[in-house]
């Protein structure tokens, strides 16, 4: 087990943060980070953990650079250095080995972000998940185009999709296609891409047209959106709708500014922070403050985790990693990103409560337009993208 | 021309030369003879500065030659032709000339192009083939037309005619002396030693790295010593 | 011979005994001075040391073929991911002990290294080509493993975790000392087959093949059969350095098994430790495995003076980087090519 | 060596593919075009659309401009120095973000960067020439992609530092979609095809018809030779090495409208380049274009025989294919 | 007994013709010269025969068996060896080393390949140069080392592509010496290129002059040399008269 019990009283509590800071995906990984680091100034701030005696929470964070053995022996050396905790890592592949440092020296680990399904079925007792599983995201996804879609008198027909051929990809289509035939839409094609090395989707966006769909299912990451934006301006395939799902690009703040207009009336279904919490919105000023770039879900999902965390030490009155897993289990906390209620885990560690949300890219920005509780706007359906 | 005093050389370390003198006349052909693994190569590669001297001094044509570089040499007037004819295989024959001219104004290439082609006449014929196809002879034929290019004040041969046919090795050696009467001082070095000392105006033996015997080519000839060693006779 | 010759370099002295033995010794005192290591390390360094010798691993089976074989491999990858997936598919979708895992992925891994270098030689693939084609092929299993149902796709193996230590499933609790054993004792025999390669009849032809084909053939040397060999031996270390790989972090996807990324670590300790030397390898690998680890942790405690590079995302793989050209500048042969030289010039 | 004929002894090192493709270019450019165009019909039998295939190709092309455009830089640098540069991908991020912060924060016109970002690399390419590859100039193959690897690390990571991991992006102005044979194609990516086909004639004519480009071929041929004659090797390499980093400064500007600006980006396009500059034949840049564009077609027409599968298993299936057909690449030399 | 038959080889390269339709016999324990000019085809000829070259047509039979297309390694073991005009050293090997090696291919035993290969290195001479690695050799070391790897197979025939150009007079004598003696106390039979005629008169029995691929002509050393097509076309006229 971890050396948290050798801790002096006075000393910090150690909680340990694994992100990409350097390599492919430094963007995320660097937001996320910071989204921690801010979620312990802002236990610290408010007083420490008060049922330890207000002891103050430190960060021992780690670059994984996006590498499996890296996270793993930079794991390992935090759990060695007192960590009570871990929160990371963004890539499923390192999550997959963290999460056995984790489970092996029963130092529990609470995942930000990593969708593979597989990280949590291992019957792994000490791995927490707050983000939605690639599978709901593809239901939920396939329930708000029937709902969106059917309220604005023009029902989704014939669904086209296209997605990374990636587990995550994959999943979220075979979640979606599955919910689309019950909900009697007609998946008229699923193509998929290898995200690291296309460069372009005018082929695919023009046999998308060819094939008389009404809405272009996209699931995939940041660099083939923008992509796929682009070539949708091109062929201009006289969609209703590009809809994401869990889509990497689509609500991201940059979104439509890179993609040049090429993404208006995108939407995505997403987990996403929640625009309408004002918590949230104060964070978001926060972090643009202090690290002067917009925020994204990732840092959001950093701060909860660390959150998660920081609540079940004060449940737990003991800086002792067996108690904290203890109380993660337990935990019942109000999320700053969108769900149906507060975090709290299943017993495979699932968020029971984590759902996607529907943004859409209106005006140049990333508005959440569905369910109507989270709407910032109306979504604007049929959005014929590209026109 | 050139003079070599006291120079040592050699090559990670170890010496190969030990202070060598040699001069070069204006217009003269000096040979080299020398066992092999005496040294000529060396000591030609230390005079186009490929192998820095670790102490003595070279000088041509009146500057400092040591430590200077083979391509600065070159532009002085210093040419070699090295013993694997360094010729640019894919190149083609003319483009292997003209390269051979690349110090020299674009204007007078042409001409000195002819002057080559007279004296080898095959490399006109051959002009568009890659170097790399010539035969042997014809590859050696090149290599001295290319050097040649350079307008040379000091022509340096290593071993031009090994591996040529006789006949062959009469023409270069025919073309040697040509050269030499066209104003170009040459130092050679030659396997065939009895028709290099025929040739030499002067000549120089090496031995291990130090220069033994000097004088006139073809009183070498006749010394009992370099008949003994070097022509086996 | 004349008189006149040059002079002898070498006296009469009694035929020179080569170091076999010596490097059989050395290897052997190092294994023991091995033993208590994983006892003395705190748990965090273990981890490095077990990483670090699966570098060695792999860099010792790429030695064999590009150092003491002269065929540069770009895609070594191919051997480690046909270990680590035989391994991991055995283990996690039939619960067969890693151990048969190992031994069926080092005949996978040699007999695929044996056909596809038959092709190669026998179309005469040469330098930068051979090393590109070799590299083509890591690709291709990696992508075909993307998209074969057969091992998962993208989503890989996770090897499930046993309830107590087992020697059988080569899982122990964390910290444990038989990891570093176990690699270190792989390490070792790894390097004894590389020196008893080294040193044997098909060893010597192959670095006689690397010098020069053609005279080699002339002498006698079946060239292709010796190379195909060493081929071999060197696809079934490194798949060995693949098992393990899988059994240590529990863990693998086809980036992680056939990734370009792979392959370059296998080549880099070897380089910087000395291409075609015994020792380069391991060598290499001790240097440049906790290298990074060394940076980062400067770079998180930075020295008093340097406290604003602390935290800059990428900084330390830039000083990774500095240090990697600085070292393949300084020491072209490599650590012990340079040593070797220097003791040799003595 | 006091010998002769090196020619007589390689062959010995030759194939022994006796009578395959033995006539020349055309012959091979004929069979390639072929094999083409039976892979079209094949693909239009597949997907039976016209319109799709017809886009396929026109796409394929254009991707494989850009595709030989990326690898023109580096097949003089192989072909010339015998270095396998894995920097190159840095080299075309540092020039993405060149061209980024030139149109961003100067306000240049995004294909007016090149003026800038050219010569920058050029220069560049020169000290990294001088002050690190000259000292690995003739020590083996893996030491150099050791040190050309380290300093593609260096470049993206310092890229990282300063610019900050946030993906960027160039607005084209007038960016729109271009019809072309019942196909359509964004302007910026038919700007970048003539790019590319404007660089490989523009280094086709310095290789080969000035005395620089005559030049660099001898120095590649043989350094001994060239510095017998008299030119400054040492020169030549930083020239070349440099040019090979123009290009990619070059590539870099013309792609800055189509990519995603990362301090990864460049990378992606690495793997590929290699790819191009193999199927090419080393040094040649015209076979590069060619090469690029085969990529291009194989790679889009491949996704349409087998959708789901990654485009990229194809281009290495017909890599593997044609380095056993020709080991010397497509349009390279026997050497 | 005829122990090397070659019969009407042919070898083009892209169109060209370097060995065009060229047979010849070599009897056991007798000793062949072939002279022709630079690029008449002779390495060529001698690639083809080692096996480095599939002829385009002709057969190459040795003791009555056809190796004709055969891998180098096979003919090697069959009994022919060959040394290289161009000289090709295991560059990262000592001299004994480079030798061993080929002693071993040649079916040596591991223990004892380095005594035999010593007792090689002795023979052609090289016992100075030994221990020393064997790329810093001079030429006529490299000469030697190409002739003593050659031995090593105990070879019954012996191709020499020009293994006296490089050296100076002084010391071609004991390698003709050598050759002579390999000759003589082992019947070696031996077939070997030259542009060195005092050697091809002193050395073979038999001459074969090729040019331009073809054979030009071929019988005893004496007779060859004052034919006119020969002079014409390899010996031409010598300015300053003979060297011995
Ligand atoms: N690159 C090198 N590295 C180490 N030693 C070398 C190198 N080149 C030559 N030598 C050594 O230097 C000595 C002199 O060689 P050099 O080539 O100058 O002799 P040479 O007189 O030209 O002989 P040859 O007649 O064989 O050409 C030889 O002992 C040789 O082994
Ligand atoms: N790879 C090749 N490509 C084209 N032509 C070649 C090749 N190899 C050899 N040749 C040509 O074949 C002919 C015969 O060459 P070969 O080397 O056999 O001549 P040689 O008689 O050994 O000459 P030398 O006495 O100069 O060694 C020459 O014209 C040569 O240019
Ligand atoms: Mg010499
Ligand atoms: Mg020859």
């Amino acid at each position: 087990g971890g050396g948290a019990q050798d801790r002096a009283t006075g000393d910090p509590i150690k909680i340990g943060s694994l992100h990409p800071l350097s390599g492919s995906a430094a963007a995320d990984g660097q937001q996320m980070e910071n989204g921690a680091k801010l979620a312990v100034e802002a236990v610290n701030a408010a007083g420490g953990i008060k049922s330890l005696g207000g002891a103050k929470l430190e960060l021992l964070s780690a670059d994984t650079q996006g590498k499996p053995e890296v996270g793993q022996s930079e794991a390992q050396r935090i759990v060695s250095e007192g960590a009570v905790a871990l929160v990371g890592t963004y890539q499923s592949a390192v999550s997959a080995t963290v999460s056995t440092v984790a489970e092996r020296n029963k130092v529990p680990f609470v995942i930000d972000i990593s969708s593979s399904d597989s990280l949590l079925s291992q019957g792994y007792k000490n791995v927490f998940r707050i983000q939605p599983s690639s599978k709901v995201m593809g239901t939920q996804g396939a329930q708000y185009l029937s709902e969106v879609s059917k309220a604005a008198g023009k029902p989704a027909a014939k669904v086209a999709i296209l997605h990374e051929q990636g587990p995550f990809g994959t999943t979220v289509k075979d979640g979606f296609a599955a919910e689309a035939a019950k909900l009697g839409m007609q998946v008229v094609s699923a193509v998929s891409y290898d995200p690291a090395s296309v460069s372009d989707f005018t082929t695919q966006v023009a046999a998308v047209k060819a094939s008389g769909a009404n809405v272009l299912m996209v699931s995939g990451y940041y660099r083939d959106g923008v992509l796929l934006a682009q070539a949708v301006k091109t062929v201009k395939p006289g969609l209703d709708a590009v809809f994401g799902v869990a889509n990497g690009a689509f609500d991201v703040p940059q979104f439509p500014a890179e993609a040049a207009g090429a993404g208006d009336g995108f939407f995505d279904s997403n987990y996403h922070f929640d625009a309408k919490n004002p918590e949230t919105v104060a964070l978001a000023a926060k972090f643009k403050a202090a690290y002067k770039a917009e925020m994204r879900t990732g840092a959001v999902l950093s701060y909860d985790a660390v959150r998660v965390i920081a609540a079940a030490l004060e449940k737990a009155g003991k800086a002792e990693p067996a108690a904290v897993r203890d109380a993660i289990a337990q935990t019942d906390l109000a999320s700053l990103i969108a769900t149906k209620g507060p975090i709290s885990f299943d017993e495979t560690g699932e968020n029971k409560n984590a759902m996607p949300i529907l943004t859409q890219v209106q005006g140049q920005k990333v508005v959440q337009v569905f369910p109507a509780d989270k709407a910032e706007a109306k979504p604007v359906y049929p959005a014929s993208p590209g026109q | 021309m050139l003079s070599l005093e006291a120079v040592s050389a050699g090559y990670h370390g170890l010496a190969i030369l030990h202070e060598l003198d040699l001069t070069v006349g204006e217009g003269e052909i000096v040979a080299l003879v020398g066992a092999n693994g005496a040294g000529k190569t060396t000591t030609l590669r230390t005079i186009s500065g490929m192998v820095r001297p670790s102490s003595g001094s070279i000088t041509f044509d009146g500057r400092r030659a040591d430590g200077a570089r083979t391509s600065d040499l070159v532009a002085r007037g210093l040419v070699q032709v090295p013993e694997d004819r360094a010729l640019f295989g894919p190149l083609t024959v003319e483009e292997n000339l003209r390269m051979g001219g690349w110090l020299r104004g674009r204007d007078r290439l042409d001409e000195a192009l002819a002057e080559v082609h007279e004296l080898f006449p095959i490399l006109a014929e051959r002009g568009k083939q890659a170097a790399e196809t010539l035969s042997g002879g014809q590859q050696q034929m090149l290599a001295i037309g290319r050097a040649l290019m350079a307008r040379p004040k000091l022509l340096m041969l290593d071993e031009p005619s090994t591996g040529l046919s006789p006949k062959l090795t009469w023409a270069v050696l025919d073309a040697i002396k040509t050269i030499r009467d066209r104003g170009v001082a040459v130092l050679l070095v030659e396997q065939n030693a009895h028709q290099a000392l025929a040739l030499a105006d002067r000549a120089y033996v090496l031995e291990s790295g130090t220069s033994v015997l000097s004088g006139p080519g073809p009183e070498l000839a006749r010394d009992d010593r370099v008949r003994a060693a070097y022509l086996g006779l | 011979m004349t008189a006149t010759a040059a002079e002898p370099r070498a006296t009469e002295t009694p035929l020179p005994r080569l170091p076999w033995n010596r490097h059989l010794a050395v290897l052997g005192v190092l294994a023991v001075v091995m033993i208590p290591l994983p006892l003395v390390l705190p748990a965090a360094q273990q981890a490095v040391a077990v990483r670090v010798l699966i570098f060695a691993l792999m860099a010792i089976g790429w030695n064999v073929m590009s150092g003491f074989g002269g065929m540069f491999r770009f895609g070594h990858a191919a051997y480690f991911g046909i270990g680590a997936y035989t391994t991991a598919r055995l283990v996690a979708e039939q619960g067969v002990t890693p151990w048969l895992g190992m031994v069926l992925g080092a005949v996978f891994a040699a007999a695929f290294a044996v056909v596809i270098g038959f092709f190669s030689l026998r179309y005469r693939l040469k330098g930068a080509y051979f090393a590109l084609a070799t590299f083509a092929f890591a690709e291709m299993l990696r992508l075909l493993a993307t998209n074969s149902d057969f091992v998962n796709r993208a989503v890989g193996y996770n090897i499930p975790l046993e309830p107590e230590s087992s020697w059988a499933m080569l899982q122990f609790e964390p910290g444990s000392p038989n990891y570093v054993w176990i690699v270190a004792a792989l390490t070792v025999l790894a390097m004894a087959a590389s020196i008893f390669f080294a040193r044997s009849r098909t060893g010597q032809f192959v670095q006689a093949a690397r010098d020069d084909a053609d005279a080699a053939a002339s002498v006698g040397i079946p060239v292709v059969r010796c190379k195909l060999m060493a081929m071999a031996l060197s696809a079934a270390i490194t798949a060995v350095a693949g098992a393990f790989y899988v059994q240590y972090y529990l863990f693998i996807d086809p980036e992680l098994a056939f990734g370009s990324g792979v392959s370059i670590q296998a080549i880099l300790p070897a380089v910087i430790g000395g291409v075609g030397t015994i020792w380069g390898p391991l060598i290499g690998a001790a240097v440049l495995g906790p290298l990074s680890d060394v940076t980062a942790t400067l770079l998180r405690n930075p020295p008093p003076g340097l406290e604003f590079l602390q935290g800059r995302g990428g900084l330390d793989v830039i000083v990774y980087a500095v240090l990697l050209i600085v070292i393949v500048l300084a020491l072209p042969q490599g650590i012990y090519g340079a040593l070797r030289d220097r003791w040799s010039r003595r | 060596m006091s010998t002769d004929t090196t020619t007589a002894e390689a062959v010995a090192a030759e194939p022994r593919d006796r009578g395959r493709w033995r006539r020349g270019p055309y012959l091979r450019i004929a069979v390639t075009l072929v094999l083409v165009v039976a892979a079209i019909v094949l693909a239009y039998a597949r997907s039976g659309s016209g319109t799709i295939v017809m886009q396929a190709i026109v796409t394929g092309v254009l991707v494989g401009g850009v595709y030989g455009l990326t690898a023109m830089g580096l097949t003089l640098i192989f072909g010339v120095l015998d270095i396998v540069n894995f920097a190159h991908g840095a080299f075309l991020a540092l020039a993405l973000f060149v061209s980024y912060w030139l149109v961003s924060a100067v306000g240049l016109h995004p294909y007016l960067a090149l003026l800038v970002c050219v010569p920058a690399m050029f220069g560049l390419g020169v000290l990294i020439q001088r002050g690190v590859l000259s000292r690995a100039m003739g020590k083996p193959l893996q030491n150099q992609l050791l040190i050309t690897l380290g300093i593609s690390l260096l470049i993206e990571n310092s890229l990282l530092l300063f610019f900050g991991a946030d993906p960027r992006s160039v607005e084209l102005p007038g960016e729109r979609g271009v019809h072309i044979l019942g196909a359509v194609a964004d302007l910026s990516r038919v700007l970048a095809f003539l790019g590319a086909l404007v660089l490989a004639g523009l280094l086709f004519l310095l290789l080969q018809k000035t005395r620089l480009g005559t030049a660099i071929r001898a120095v590649a041929a043989n350094d001994l030779g060239a510095q017998l004659v008299g030119i400054d090797t040492r020169r030549i390499y930083a020239i070349t090495f440099a040019v090979g980093t123009a290009c990619a400064g070059a590539a870099g500007t013309l792609l800055a409208p189509l990519v995603t600006i990362e301090p990864h980006t460049g990378a992606l396009f690495n793997i590929i380049a290699f790819v191009v500059v193999v199927l090419g034949g080393m040094g040649n840049v015209v076979g590069a274009l060619v090469g690029g564009i085969l990529i291009g077609l194989v790679e889009q027409l491949g996704a349409l025989y087998l959708p789901g599968q990654s485009p990229l298993l194809s281009v290495f299936v017909v890599f593997v294919l044609v380095l056993f057909l020709r080991p010397q690449g497509l349009f390279g030399r026997s050497s | 007994m005829t122990l090397l038959t070659v019969e009407g080889v042919s070898k083009s390269f892209r169109g060209l013709r370097a060995v065009d339709d060229v047979g010849f016999e070599v009897t056991e324990g007798s000793v062949l010269g072939i002279i022709g000019p630079n690029g008449a085809g002779k390495t060529t000829l001698f690639n083809v025969v080692a096996g480095a070259l599939t002829p385009d047509s002709g057969a190459v039979h040795l003791g009555g068996r056809d190796i004709t297309g055969l891998p180098p390694h096979r003919i090697t073991a069959a009994g022919m060896a060959r040394t290289f005009q161009l000289m090709k050293p295991f560059v990262s090997m000592s001299v004994l080393d480079n030798v061993a090696v080929a002693v071993m291919a040649g079916g040596g035993s591991r223990r004892t390949a380095r005594t035999v290969a010593a007792e090689i290195v002795e023979r052609v001479g090289l016992g100075q140069w030994r221990d020393q690695r064997s790329d810093g050799l001079p030429t006529a070391a490299l000469k030697r080392l190409e002739l003593a790897r050659a031995l090593a197979g105990r070879p019954r025939v012996l191709l020499l592509d020009e293994v006296l150009a490089g050296l100076v007079p002084a010391e071609r004598a004991p390698v003709m010496e050598l050759l002579e003696d390999l000759r003589e106390n082992e019947g070696t039979t031996l077939v070997f290129v030259e542009h060195i005629m005092a050697a091809v008169m002193r050395l073979s029995d038999s001459v074969l002059v090729l040019d331009m691929g073809r054979v030009l002509t071929s019988g005893p050393p004496a007779e060859v040399v004052r034919d006119p097509r020969v002079i014409e076309a390899y010996l031409g006229e010598e300015p300053t008269g003979v060297e011995s």
